[in-house]
């Protein structure tokens, strides 16, 4: 007993310095330091101050041009023929000409594809064609990030939408590029679709009710990209549903997006529904001019994987008549959202989700089957010990 | 009242609200001019703030100079010296006399500790690696970040990839070897048994007009490719029904499927190290200054370039690369010197774990 | 209510000179019927306003109203509107007559005991499809000798 | 039958003390050292993701320990009965099979020290600790994730070392046999994959072996 007291005293003891030595924890800044070994180049702070400069000048310059565009689409659509519901233009250094025949094309194939025809909002399109020679008296136009002017800051039935090609579709437009036109065309007619962005939704739905439209306001129209994303492709657009979960890198994607999209990822309806109702207030204010802008570019992180193509999906889910009495509800978005799903919104999204990625188990419990499969095997071991020991002889 | 208000507000407001919008966008323009100048001078703020960045990344640092090039590095255990030794000959050997271009571009790097959870400074300018390497992967290293002067991009386009030296020669030379035996395509075929022209339109040094017909001779061959490289490609939308009449052995399918691809994407019968083997030999065969006239005309066809290279006939050229390539075959198995000692030792060893065994102590 | 205004104020001045659409010419055409229907045997002209609003949403307008003439204002508004209110305004804003229980087609019928310039405000309760398109007409019946 | 337990587990105490004793403050310092990314007052904190990062790599250590202390508790629980070649235990006034559990009981009664000092440790790092928004806690689940899987491979090196020699090298010549075939197959070009199919049966899913696998997650979101 004696040895029994000395031994616990030592663990305790062990187990108190310990204790004294990391409670409580020591905590530490971040380091910012790379998953990989090697880092990569940074700007120096001087020229990370230059591109959120230049950045600030894209957005500045985006409304600009758009509440420019308002007067030239007036002309625009003064010509066009009556039932005309798209318009679309080309700029390129601030002179708006016709728009390459074949991106006009592309984006009328794109707006049958969606399923337009004449809408109550039309949409005027400016496809910003990219300088090909360098300018350096101004930050260059980047090619993933689109503005939007909504109708009710134009002439109530005009959403316009202006979208940088960049410079690979630029030149393919000028015919400098004309590798593989059949496939090219059709990667342009999927950019334009989803180019076409809440202006879709727009002419496709209308205008949203005031609590609908300041929620997806509030939230950059992150659940509102792309009307119809169509079916779920193989390998989908995240880094989280193109990674093994087998890897680490996949829980590096998994962690790098919001704590409540994880807990979506983990199909928790509580977490699906604060991710997916973010934004939406009892007291909703619009600004005036309500100009979007939104970024595609690749690495910007969702607040929902997918979420691009979340209210596309509710509305071929829940059917037209039901997706017009949410988006053009008075009543608060958690419940009109609910009504028209005819389920919580935290179970629904929770489902939807799990249609992209496979539920990730988050926290230590392990799988129930599996605990009881290893008690009953632990529990056979030592049956099957005991038997054999019964059976033990000398001999 | 207040609907008083309203009405009389709507009445006054009708002509109104474009100048309100108009008010706007003088205010958005002054914005984004003021915003633009305050852009003008950070960038030239940034530029300045780059190049002191740029002197203070590489004070203190030393410059070791081998040949033409100059490395200028952070002290560290890295054998930059003996590493640069090794490589220059290398460098030198390949792009003969333009290699003396190289020392315009010093290369600035910054050693590290390997251990990943040691807190670093952020990386401004130069390439970061760790400083635990041996002479010869900071050899390699060096050989792999070389910028080949005056590199063009047609010539990156029918290369592939980028024009580097190497430490490997003769396994290069003896993958180009195992490709030409082992491509299942009949036109690579007949080039490892001595036909040029059809080595020449396997490297594409001819017209690319019925590329795919001199690439993927037989109908075999290209319903194979569609096969093992397009499924999933032609699969979806428009082309998955010719995917299903190629996948029946119906050539004309296979032939408008492979035909319908962005040219450039056809995949090549011979892996980029052929061609690489081959600007090699026109480099070795046209003496030192055979790179510098291999850039002198970005816009001459690829064969010109580099028969002018290495100085004789694109024929002679084509012959020489593949004598090169057969020359190279890979030897069979052979054990190194040190398998039989390896072999017995272990033997040994496990020979008195055997006797040591407490079985033998009962 | 003042941005909506505004608004309204913009899509007045600007939609005229666009090519209509389906719903507009639709609206145009309803009005046309029901001035047609209400016959009128009076002179004086029949006035017309249109536009557009949003689910909630209200405009107005002021129209003179002649001394001891009768007034049928009716007000219609395309297939997405599932309920339209039209209001009649004493020059002070108080409520005259106000018409909220016939659904898409509301009328008010109206006796001008002064000429003097009356508000006319029209409510869009229910839109199912944003903006509706809506149109209305203040169509003098007869002069009733006083 | 408590007198007898007694005497098995004081016996069984002094086999194994150093490994219970090491094992528990191992236990004890785990989850302390996992959670010093965390903040306190007066410090800042991990990013999230730098935080859960440290958390993962330092939860592989837990199903390590479990497994290290299974194994050194069950050598320890039959060695002396293998030197003694039984014979004390065939002595003793007791049907073998309550001997046995007697073993087992009292083995797992010591394991219980390692088990509580995870959940004395890990409670307290996360008492101690400020975690960023949007993280959570798990100081209970994890203990007993950490209960179950010494209990699995204490129970499965239990019966393995309790068995002769002969016992032990069946199980070697049935993992040799395994990895034979899995090579001779994929020499031939066969496509059999035995090793995936153990480590789907075993490893993932409801596999017997999955309270081992995944993530021993101290704090998640």
């Amino acid at each position: 007993m004696a040895s029994l007291k000395r031994w616990v005293v030592v663990g305790v003891t062990a187990c108190s310095v310990l204790a004294l030595a990391y409670l409580p924890p020591r905590g530490a800044t971040a380091s910012g330091r790379s998953f990989f070994m090697a880092q990569s180049r940074q700007g120096t702070r001087a020229r990370q101050r230059a591109q959120a400069l230049a950045d600030q000048w894209r957005g500045a310059d985006a409304a600009l041009r758009l509440l420019r565009a308002r007067r030239e689409v007036q002309e625009l659509l003064r010509e066009a023929k009556a039932g005309t519901s798209l318009v679309v233009v080309s700029e390129s250094a601030d002179v708006t000409t016709a728009a390459p025949p074949i991106a006009d094309s592309a984006i009328h194939i794109a707006w049958r594809q969606l399923g337009l025809g004449e809408t109550k909002v039309r949409v005027a399109v400016i496809i910003q064609l990219a300088i090909v020679s360098p300018v350096h008296d101004r930050p260059t136009i980047e090619a993933g990030i689109a503005a939007y002017l909504a109708p009710d800051s134009t002439d109530r039935t005009t959403c316009i939408a202006v979208l940088p090609s960049g410079n690979y579709w630029t030149r393919f437009f000028r015919g400098e590029r004309r590798d593989g036109a059949p496939f090219a065309f059709e990667a342009l007619v999927q950019t334009l679709k989803s180019g076409l962005g809440p202006c879709a939704f727009y002419a496709a739905y209308g205008t949203p009710g005031k609590s609908v439209r300041a929620w997806l306001v509030a939230r950059g129209w992150d659940l509102a990209l792309t009307l119809d994303a169509g079916a779920r492709g193989p390998y989908g657009n995240s880094l989280i549903e193109m990674t093994d979960r087998r890897y680490p890198w996949f829980w590096e994607a998994v962690y790098s997006v919001p704590p409540t999209a994880v807990a979506c990822l983990a199909s928790r309806p509580t977490g699906c529904r604060a991710a997916v109702l973010a934004g939406a207030s009892d007291d909703p204010s619009i600004p005036f001019p309500d100009l979007m802008r939104i970024d595609r570019r690749w690495g910007r992180v969702p607040r929902v994987v997918e979420g691009q193509r979340f209210l596309g999906d509710v509305a071929r889910a829940v059917g037209r008549d039901r997706f017009l009495n949410f988006w053009t509800t008075a009543l608060p978005v958690d419940t009109a959202l609910a009504a028209a799903l005819k389920r919580p919104v935290g179970e629904w999204t929770a489902d939807w989700q799990s249609g992209f990625v496979h539920p990730i188990r988050l926290g230590p419990a392990p799988p129930l089957g599996g605990v009881a499969i290893a008690l009953a095997i632990a529990a056979l071991a030592v049956a099957l010990v005991g038997v054999t020991a019964s059976r033990r002889q000398v001999r | 009242m207040s609907r008083l208000l309203g009405l009389v507000l709507a009445v006054s407001l009708l002509p109104s609200p474009l100048r309100s919008q108009d008010s706007l966008v003088v205010r958005l323009r002054r914005q984004a001019d003021s915003l633009l100048g305050t852009w003008r001078e950070a960038q030239l703020l940034a530029d300045v703030a780059d190049s002191l960045e740029q002197v203070r990344a590489t004070a203190g640092s030393d410059t070791i100079a081998v040949g033409g090039l100059r490395i200028i590095v952070n002290p560290s255990p890295l054998p930059w010296r003996e590493a640069a030794e090794h490589a220059w000959p290398v460098i030198d050997s390949l792009y003969g006399s333009a290699a003396e271009d190289l020392s315009r571009h010093p290369y600035i790097f910054r050693a590290v500790d390997p251990d990943s959870g040691v807190r670093r400074t952020v990386l401004h300018v130069g390439v970061e690696l760790p400083w635990d390497l041996d002479v010869r992967a900071t050899a390699t290293l060096l050989l792999t970040t070389v910028n080949a002067p005056r590199f063009d991009a047609a010539l990156a386009d029918w290369l592939g990839s980028g024009l580097r030296p190497t430490l490997h020669p003769q396994s290069e030379r003896a993958a180009v070897f195992v490709q030409l035996l082992t491509v299942p395509s009949e036109a690579v075929r007949a080039c490892f048994l001595g036909d040029i022209a059809h080595c020449k339109d396997v490297l594409q040094l001819g017209d690319s007009i019925g590329l795919l017909e001199r690439w993927y001779a037989t109908p075999a061959e290209r319903e194979a490719l569609v096969a093992s490289s397009f499924t999933d490609y032609f699969a979806r939308g428009a082309t998955a029904p010719s995917l299903q009449n190629c996948r029946q052995h119906r050539d004309d399918a296979c032939t408008s499927l492979l035909q319908s691809l962005p040219p450039g994407s056809l995949p090549r019968p011979l892996a980029h190290a052929a061609r690489i083997l081959l600007v090699r030999e026109a480099l070795r065969a046209g003496g030192r200054d055979a790179y510098r006239r291999l850039v002198a005309r970005p816009s001459a066809p690829i064969r010109e370039r580099l028969a002018s290279a290495a100085g004789m006939d694109i024929d002679s050229l084509v012959a020489r690369w593949r004598n090169a390539a057969l020359a190279a075959r890979p030897k069979p198995l052979t054990l190194p010197w040190w398998a039989g000692f390896a072999a017995i030792g272990w033997t040994a060893f496990f020979g008195l774990c055997a006797l040591r065994s407490s079985r033998w102590r009962l | 209510m003042k941005v909506v205004i505004v608004l309204l104020a913009i899509a007045a001045l600007a939609r005229p000179a666009i090519a209509q659409q389906r719903w507009e010419r639709q609206v145009q055409e309803r009005v046309q019927r029901a001035i047609d229907a209400v016959a009128t045997s009076s002179r004086l002209p029949v006035v017309k306003r249109s536009g557009m609003l949003n689910t909630d949403e209200a405009a107005s307008f002021s129209t003179t109203l002649v001394q001891g003439t009768s007034y049928a204002i009716v007000a219609v508004c395309d297939d997405d509107c599932s309920r339209l209110q039209l209001t009649l305004l004493s020059p002070s804003g108080s409520d005259l007559a106000k018409e909220r229980n016939s659904e898409s087609l509301p009328i008010l019928h109206f006796h001008a005991e002064t000429t003097t310039v009356y508000g006319i405000r029209v409510v869009m309760e229910g839109c199912h499809w944003n903006p509706c398109w809506y149109g209305i007409a203040v169509v003098p019946l007869r002069k009733i000798p006083s | 039958m408590i007198a007898m337990f007694r005497a098995v587990l004081y016996s069984e105490w002094k086999w194994s003390r150093l490994v219970v004793a090491l094992g528990t403050v191992a236990a004890f310092a785990i989850p302390l050292v996992s959670l010093q990314g965390a903040a306190r007052a007066d410090r800042g904190a991990l990013q999230a993701q730098e935080l859960l990062r440290s958390v993962q790599s330092w939860g592989t250590l837990y199903p390590l320990l479990a497994t290290a202390l299974g194994l050194l508790m069950a050598i320890a629980a039959w060695a002396p009965d293998h030197r003694g070649r039984h014979i004390h235990a065939l002595t003793l006034p007791l049907e073998r099979w309550r001997y046995v559990l007697l073993r087992f009981g009292a083995g797992f009664v010591l394991l219980a020290a390692p088990i509580a000092a995870v959940l004395i440790g890990s409670s307290l790092a996360v008492l101690t600790a400020t975690l960023p928004p949007g993280l959570q806690a798990y100081p209970i689940a994890l203990a007993v994730r950490f209960a179950f899987a010494v209990l699995v491979a204490y129970a499965v090196f239990f019966a393995v070392s309790s068995g002769t020699a002969r016992t032990a090298g069946i199980i070697l010549g049935v993992i040799a046999a395994v990895i034979l075939v899995q090579v001779v197959a994929s020499i031939a070009n066969i496509d059999l994959n035995l090793f995936g199919a153990a480590q789907t049966v075993l490893l993932l899913g409801p596999g017997p072996l999955a309270v081992f696998t995944g993530r021993w997650m101290l704090v998640d979101v």
